[in-house]
Formats: structure tokens, C-alpha cells, sequence
């Protein structure tokens, strides 16, 4: 009685080759929950150049992707490495002139997604008004526009909607056609998943077909949203996923203090990233026994 | 052991904790109060556990009615689920509860603010070429626009309470008493600042920032002497009611191992 | 640790006196599924009149609204009973001029709550365009707005945002704050429970906080919308809901056939509402049995 | 047995199943599919199992991916939850699937349509004091606005097929081949109109309707005499295709009972 079962799994590399230089990317997870580490490492592997990344906010990911030069435009509304400091590479790629950010708001941003999924040109939002969030731009002509609502009067800003190549999103578990599931916070990532002309889905596990289709309920983003699916457990590491791995703060702050220059980036990028032949090995490195003691204990889901 | 209701003595309490505590008391009971990381974090849990236990913590990363046990280190940390009433994403927390109206007291940071409580977070220096680029505006300025009423908590230093700000990220009380409202603004805007040294409020005429109390120990002359703008001093200024005992207990359970209030020694 | 919780469970009975004649109601369901027909019988009972409906579509719990002139005006963008036919009683009310409908559509309908919800004046919608829905108008003054988007230039209808006095749920489950599980598909629910000035759920069973927040991943709508929880098991009957119960069509296309006259609505209003004093009573003259033989067999939920 | 891949012969097959089996060519596999309840629903079930196993059903009410196994009798009917990929409401069906441009085929009814495939469901006489009021546009409208192609199931008469509509509930080509495109309409428009007597399709020039293929045992003749508008007859107009045997034993395999597709005695 069934339909057939598309087979969407291609493997990381293939995914990331994909990819052109240039191309405009949706990027996926929120603060440490669930970026897309593993596909910004492998950004950087196949030194891809001068992607023009959209997001609410990240963290060390884009940090990567800025300090390897994979990302010569952001548009976006926060960028640190949280809790601990400023990104490192982004201000510093930002002083060589190397990296331009339009800035929004998380909810601008959101929105721009919602928009996107929606096939509208623009949304309305009440917030960025009076502010120079709408006055000042880098490097986009059409930034924002304050209109008066021809229903109150009252002021409302539109934002433009984004439909980027492609969106990248780590989930927890998809099946092969396509189907994912998100514990825990969403994010900007419902949204996001919805508004590529692409959408590459990346999970910590591959689940059958038949665990989705028992719990229709549970599906964020169905099969026909996703042109490709990318099997990547400890896909978020050293970031979180929830009800999956805790981050590794030692790992985080590690990088954080190395990066502080531009010797400690080099020598970080080597090391952990161009250093290793793919994601597999990037988790060798870091070792068994230390991604075991990160993993999710129950009910807590962290 | 000393009454809990009784109020510390100096030296029995740090800055950190006396300005979490005033964050605490600006949380009233049942109310849906939007929290980022960090020491705003630490006032909400301390006001639910206390006299505030209806209330709802929202974060921006999607978590709603969260009852955390643990500290989190990101605004989207997994921490942040445990025993919430939800958890789904950014549109709901900041379009649908915020935006819609729905927040009683939104707390932010600010790297500079000026005399209306206007806000920087996203450059120091000049636009084109910035001293230092900031995080920039996050959730904060949808936060600062839609929230009934806004907490500010910053450092008190003169370079950081201007006369200009290097780039307004987030919306206080614009030019003055109709800027909100001129601007399309939903929310009250900034109502109080808490300060390393006091408690700032807002003249209700003139929407001009006003000293509300300075903290056990502080002048006004000092505060002055560490504030860039033009404050309004009110003739008389009373000292911040410093943290009972029983306040401070529960702040050092909730932030146990001292991640954003360290101890006080 | 945790905090207080708010029991804010009130009878059917006292939820409907909570509204005043001419009213702005939100009403849930979609089709079939999940109308608060007991809502809607109680508001009959009450006398209630000159409310106004908002809805995207509904079949026999707003045609016994129009048929016992509870409700005078009615926002959406279909009503019939579905499979069966046009739905009799709001036919004769509009012939008799106490019933006026204003068009939109089911998306537009949608985003407008959606726009109440987000707190905008309006929400952007690429359908409507070039037809009379745009043109013309029963009684609203300001309906739709075509504009030319400030970012593209194409066309694009506005649609005015909805902020009901009330939004009307029913629910599979909730607990005595107000956090709600929905089961199968949300239709239009989520939006308009989040749009009314003031939100009453109803609900097939009341469960234990605990069990909502053992699941934070499965609330529909949290509590802090929920303005009133309301008890309400077999709420939709004769309708559906999903996991709970099946239709009776045998019901539904009694009711339709009765209905085609005048004096045969009233006497179906005087035998299965106004004649039954509560909803139990409602249901015990249905009777357990005729109940029990419809309800949903796993896995199917029907 | 018959081979499968024969036709059946008249008599052997009812017309609701010849129109059912139009419309489950017009499906190509791998397509998204937006049907509701009744003929077209069977059709595109018929599809699913026969030479488009990769189709996606959508339903409006928030079905996505269905593989009912049973036949529905409303939009929103549990029944349609069985084995989908998911389940979740109207912003995600019309607005993000449809509207955002991922719909290839859209099904739906009409009262009236005129020969640019301008489409009613509102109301019958004058707007002001109509004669009767239909159920309205449901999501029919924004199938017609946003699905890539729009097939139209109706019953073929003269009352029908008008020149001018009483209400314009959804837009076919509008005035003409710019009509869409200058009105900012997304989707592609009619391209299919499947009756009791015959298909037809559009003039690819001028956008008006043309007859494309008569079902057996039906004249062009009577087709025009049971059409209101100017229709555009080719010189050569085709028989339409009679269901084979296979599409015929699916097809009532879905429907066993008859429900929209009564059994051909």
C-alpha cells in the first residue's frame, strides 16, 4: 500500500562538495545547541571561499568559518563565543577587512527564515524600530523598511526574506528519506530547514523509516524539505545536542584562549581540523573516553 | 544562626550578589520574565525560589516556564529544559510571548547606554572602522522593543554611561517621553538600571535617567564621578536595602559553584 | 525548586458565562476534527447572541451557532457539512439577514491569527490576488490591502491581524495550568490559541503536570496563553478527535437531514441541547454504548 | 483474467471511475500532490499505487506524506494521519508547502468556471442577495494562487461552465495570458479540467480552454451543447483513454465500499 522510500544519504564530503564557492547558506543550531560543526569543519577541509553565511547567532562554528576564510559575508544578529568572550577570528578577520556583518535581531532573523519558508517577499516586525539597525548597513542596499501599516497607521519595519542554496541543520535523527526529529529547543532551525533551495540535514543517528512514520506527531522538518540526508554522530562536538552529549567547556575555552592569536588559530585549524583526514578522525582525536563522559544521562538530557 | 529576614552586614556580601538580588526584587510574582545567561539568569531563579514562585522564566532559545537546576552556560543550553512547561524556538519566545505583548520584565546587558537608556551592544568606536565589534544585538533589542518594562545590568563606568552612544543597538526611551511611541514601540521601555554602584530609574516626565539608590558603601559623588551623562540626583537618595540572609542563601544554592555570582569571600 | 502552580480549572458551565453577548470568539477545530461542540452547546443553553466568529472552517458546531442566533457575524473561509453538503441552518440565516459572512481563505485566515499571535498589525499572503476576495466585502471596512512590496515590487494582499475577546479550543489533554498536548494534525489551533486576548481550553482529559513536564517537547500550547482550563471529555462529539474517538455519521447525517427545515432544527436544538441540562446529560442520551463503539482502536487513532 | 494492461470496454466501467483515473494520470511520480476529501483523494491514492509510488499527499488540514489506508470523510480526518510523514496544521500546508512554491499538482472542485478557468465556490446570483451561498474558498484559493499546476474535477453543464462568473472565488488565467503574472500570482494556473464528458485543457497563447479529449461514447457535440462558454475545439479531439483493468481493480481496491467512487454495476 505504501509509497516508495527515497534513499536521500550521501556522506559528509559529498555533501560539503556540493557546495560552490560563493553559494549563500542557512546555518543551523542556536547558541551550543546543535551547530553544524562537523559541516563547517569539512567547509574548511575543502577550502570552500566566499560563502555568505545567515543565522540568529553562533558561536566557535562561524568562528571557524571566518577564521579559515571559508566565509567572507555574515548576516546575522550575535556572534561571541558565550559566557567567555568575543569570537576570536571574526573580530579579527573583521579588522583585515576580510569579513562584512549586516546585522539584524534574532527575531528579524528568524522571521527573514519564516518569510523565506512562506514564499513571502517580507515580514512585519515591531522590533529594530528608531534604532540604527534600520539607519546603518555594510553592505546591503535593502536592509529594512519602515512602512505605516494601512490598517492602524501605526509604524511596523519589514524585513526581506531569505531563501539561501542551501540550509545546513544538525538534528537528531532523520531516516533516509528525509524525516527528522529535534529534541529540545528548535531554534531558528523549523524555519530555517523550510526556507533553503536546498536543504542538507545532518544527524547524530539515521532511524528506519517506520520509527518516523509511528510518530507522525514528532516530525520537525518531513521528507519534503530535505533534498539530502548526512549520517554525523558527535556531528555538534565540542557544542551539545540535547538528550545526546553534553559541550566540553575545556575543549571550548581551549580553543577560545589559542585563537586569541593568529599563530594559536593556525595551529588550532592544523591540528583539529586541515590536520585530520575527515570527522571520524577529528573524533579519534579527541578521544573515546573523553567523548563518553559527555554523554546525555537520563531524564536530564545533558 | 542569624534571622533570615534580616538584612547582611558589610562585608557579608559581594556587589555581584547585592546587584543579583536587585534583580530579583524586580521580579514580581506571576509574571513572565525574559532572562538571557550569566547574572539576570541567577535573579530569576533566586525570585522564583523566594517571593516570586509563579513566575515564568522565559529564554530566547525556544525554553518556556523553565525550572533549571543547573546553571547554563549558553541561552540555548540543554540545562535549560529541565521540567519547562515547552520548548520550541526563537519565533515563539521573541515574536509570539514578546512581541505579542506577552512579557512583564525583560533584563539586558549593555556595553554603553546614554541618559535615555538607549543601548549599544554591537560597536565601540566609529561604524566604518570600529575600535571593538560586540556581539551585537542578539534577542537583545526585540527584548529592549517588546518587554512591559526593561532591567539593565552593566558595569558602572564612565565610558560606558555616554552623552552619545557609538551605535544605538536596542531602543530606551529614544529622544525622550514620545520617542517610543513616535518609533512604532510596543514595549514600556528601560524602567531600572542596576549598577556595580547603584539603582538608576527613569523620570517619569522626561524619561531622562535619574539615580533611584546607591549601594551600602557608595556616594553619589562616586557614582557621579563614574557616569558620563547628565544624571538626575533627587534631593534625597536612599542606600539599596542590602540582601537578607535568607536571599543570600538561596542565591549561593542556585549558583552553587559560583559560575556567575562567585562567592563572596 | 520548582515553582507554584496556578490551577486554573473552571466547569464548562462557568467558561461560557465568561463571555459576554457580542463577543470576538477565535474557534478551534478544523473539519472534523476537534470543534468544541460542547462549547458550543453550553453557549446555546446560555442564550448567548450577536458574537462574532473567527474560524478558518467549520461544519455543524458553527451551523447550530448560526441556527440558534447565538452568532451574528462570522470571519472565514468555509463552512459546510463536509461529504454531506451546505450546512442548512446557516443557509436560512443568511436568506433572513441575521447572519453575515465576510470571505477570506483558509491561509489567510490562518496568518491572520498568526499575525495576532506575533503581535503585527498584518501578515504579507500571496493568495487572494486578482479575485473578488480582494474586492469585494460584506461588512468589514478594511478587508485586505494590495501593496507592492517595497523589496521586489510584486504584488502582495495584507491581511489584518486577529486579537479575539476569546480563543476557544478543545484539546486532547492538558493540565490544570494549561499546557496543552494536541494529538494529530493543529490545524489553525496553535496560532489561535495564542492570539486571544484571553484563551479557555477544553479538553478530552486532565493530566498531571508531572506528565507534562516529563515531555517539554510535546506542548502545543504552554501555559502561559492558557487563560482557563476546562474539563470536557467527548467535548467534539459528534466530530472527531484524534487518538480519542471517530465520528458517528449516523449522528452528523441525522442532524443535516433534520436540519433542512426550520422546525426540524428546533426540534433537534430542544431534543439534544437546550432539553439536556449539561453536557453530561447531552452524552448520557447518547448513550454509553453508541460511545464506546467509536472509540479509537490503536495504532490508528480512529 | 484480462491482461492488466488492457482497456476496459464500456459498460465495464463507471464515468466517476474514467474521471478518477483522469486524474490519476495527471499525477507524475515524485510529485506533491494537494487533494481534499472525495474523487480527487482516490485519485490520488490510485496514483500512489500504481506509476507514482514516490508521490507526497498533501491535506490541508496538516497531513503530510499520507498513506491512508482507509478512505476519509473529511479534511481533518484522523483517518489520514495513518503512516504520514507528519502532522502538523494549516501554516505548514498552504503557507509554506504550498505558497512557498513545493506544490506541483493542486486538485480541486468548482461551481462555476469560466473559459479562462476563473473559478467560484462562493456564491450562486448576485453578491448582494445571492440565490445560494456556497461553502466558500477554503483553502481552494490558495491552491489555485501557489500549486506549479491545477487540475479542476467538476460535473460538466451549462449552468457551469459560464462566461461570467457570479463571484471569482480563485484565479485561473485571470483575463488572459498575462492575467497571473500581473495580479502577482505565483503558481502556474488550470492546466487540466476533468468532467463527466470530457477533458480539457488551455490554449497555451491565449489561456483560454480547450477541449482536448472526449471520454468514450461522448460526442464533441455534446460537449458543446453542454458548455456556456466559447470553447475552443481543435480539429482533431482525441477519445479519452479508458482505464485499463489494472488501474481499474486498484482503484476499487481503494474505494472498496463505494464511498466516492460508487461500484459500476
Amino acid at each position: 500500500m505504501e509509497g516508495e522510500v527515497e534513499d536521500k544519504r550521501i556522506t559528509l564530503e559529498e555533501a560539503v562538495k556540493l557546495v560552490p564557492d560563493g553559494a549563500h547558506l542557512f546555518w543551523g543550531g542556536f547558541g551550543f545547541q546543535r551547530p553544524p560543526m562537523a559541516f563547517a569543519h569539512e567547509l574548511v577541509r575543502q577550502g570552500k571561499r566566499n560563502l555568505t553565511i545567515y543565522t540568529c547567532g553562533s558561536e566557535i562554528d562561524i568562528d571557524i568559518l571566518a577564521g579559515a576564510r571559508v566565509v567572507s559575508k555574515f548576516e546575522l544578529a550575535f556572534f561571541a563565543i558565550e559566557g567567555i568572550g568575543l569570537a576570536p577570528n571574526i573580530q579579527r578577520r573583521i579588522r583585515d577587512g576580510s569579513v562584512q556583518i549586516e546585522d539584524y535581531t534574532n527575531l528579524a532573523m528568524a522571521l527573514r527564515f519564516l518569510g523565506g519558508a512562506l514564499g513571502v517577499p517580507f515580514m512585519p516586525i515591531k522590533s529594530m524600530l528608531g534604532t540604527d539597525l534600520v539607519t546603518r548597513s555594510k553592505f546591503k542596499p535593502n536592509k529594512v523598511k519602515v512602512i505605516e501599516c494601512p490598517f492602524t497607521g501605526e509604524k511596523v519595519a519589514l524585513v526581506p526574506s531569505v531563501n539561501p542554496d542551501f540550509s545546513i541543520v544538525h538534528v537528531s535523527r532523520v531516516d533516509r528519506e528525509g524525516n527528522a526529529q529535534i529534541d529540545g529547543i528548535k531554534g531558528e532551525d523549523s524555519e530555517g530547514a523550510r526556507a533553503g533551495k536546498k536543504t542538507i540535514v545532518l544527524a547524530e543517528e539515521i532511524v528506519d523509516t517506520e520509527f518516523i512514520r509511528s510518530n507522525p506527531d514528532l516530525t520537525v522538518i518531513p521528507n519534503i524539505y530535505v533534498t539530502y540526508v548526512v549520517e554525523c554522530p558527535w556531528g555538534s562536538y565540542p557544542m551539545m545536542v540535547y538528550n545526546y552529549y553534553d559541550y566540553d567547556m575545556e575543549h571550548i575555552r581551549m580553543y577560545y584562549q589559542q585563537c586569541k592569536t593568529e599563530e594559536g588559530w593556525q595551529k588550532y585549524c592544523e591540528e583539529y581540523i586541515t590536520g585530520v583526514e575527515n570527522h571520524m578522525e577529528f573524533l579519534k582525536k579527541i578521544g573515546l573516553e573523553r567523548l563518553l563522559k559527555l554523554k546525555a544521562r537520563k531524564p536530564l538530557g545533558y | 544562626m542569624q534571622n533570615l529576614k534580616e538584612h547582611a552586614k558589610p562585608g557579608e556580601y559581594s556587589t555581584l550578589e547585592l546587584m543579583a538580588v536587585c534583580g530579583a526584587r524586580a521580579i514580581k510574582n506571576g509574571e513572565v520574565v525574559f532572562v538571557g545567561t550569566g547574572l539576570p539568569m541567577v535573579a530569576a531563579m533566586l525570585a522564583k525560589r523566594l517571593h516570586a514562585p509563579k513566575a515564568k522564566i522565559v529564554y530566547e532559545a525556544g525554553f518556556i516556564d523553565s525550572n533549571a537546576i543547573d546553571i547554563a552556560l549558553s541561552i540555548a543550553d540543554s540545562r535549560l529544559e529541565y521540567r519547562s512547561s515547552a520548548a520550541i524556538g526563537l519565533i515563539e519566545t521573541l515574536g509570539i510571548l514578546l512581541q505579542g505583548g506577552r512579557v512583564d520584565v525583560g533584563f539586558v546587558g549593555a556595553a554603553q547606554i546614554d541618559e535615555y537608556g538607549n543601548i549599544n551592544t554591537t560597536y565601540i568606536g566609529d561604524f566604518e572602522s570600529p575600535k571593538v565589534r560586540l556581539p551585537g544585538s542578539g534577542g537583545g533589542n526585540d527584548i529592549v522593543s517588546s518587554a512591559k518594562r526593561i532591567v539593565i545590568v552593566m558595569k558602572h563606568e564612565k565610558r560606558k554611561t555616554v552623552k552619545k552612544l557609538d551605535y544605538m543597538t536596542s531602543p530606551g526611551h529614544l529622544g525622550g517621553p514620545d520617542g517610543r511611541k513616535n518609533a512604532g514601540l510596543k514595549g514600556g521601555g528601560p524602567a531600572l538600571v542596576v549598577t556595580n554602584l547603584c539603582q538608576m530609574d527613569f523620570d517619569e516626565k522626561t524619561k531622562r535617567i535619574r539615580l533611584k539608590t546607591v549601594h551600602p558603601g557608595i556616594s553619589v559623588e562616586t557614582v557621579l564621578e563614574n557616569t558620563g551623562f547628565n544624571l538626575i540626583v533627587p534631593e534625597h537618595v536612599p542606600e539599596t536595602e542590602p540582601p537578607t540572609y535568607e536571599e543570600l542563601e538561596i542565591l549561593r544554592s542556585v549558583d552553587p559553584t559560583g559560575i556567575y555570582i562567585p562567592r563572596s569571600t
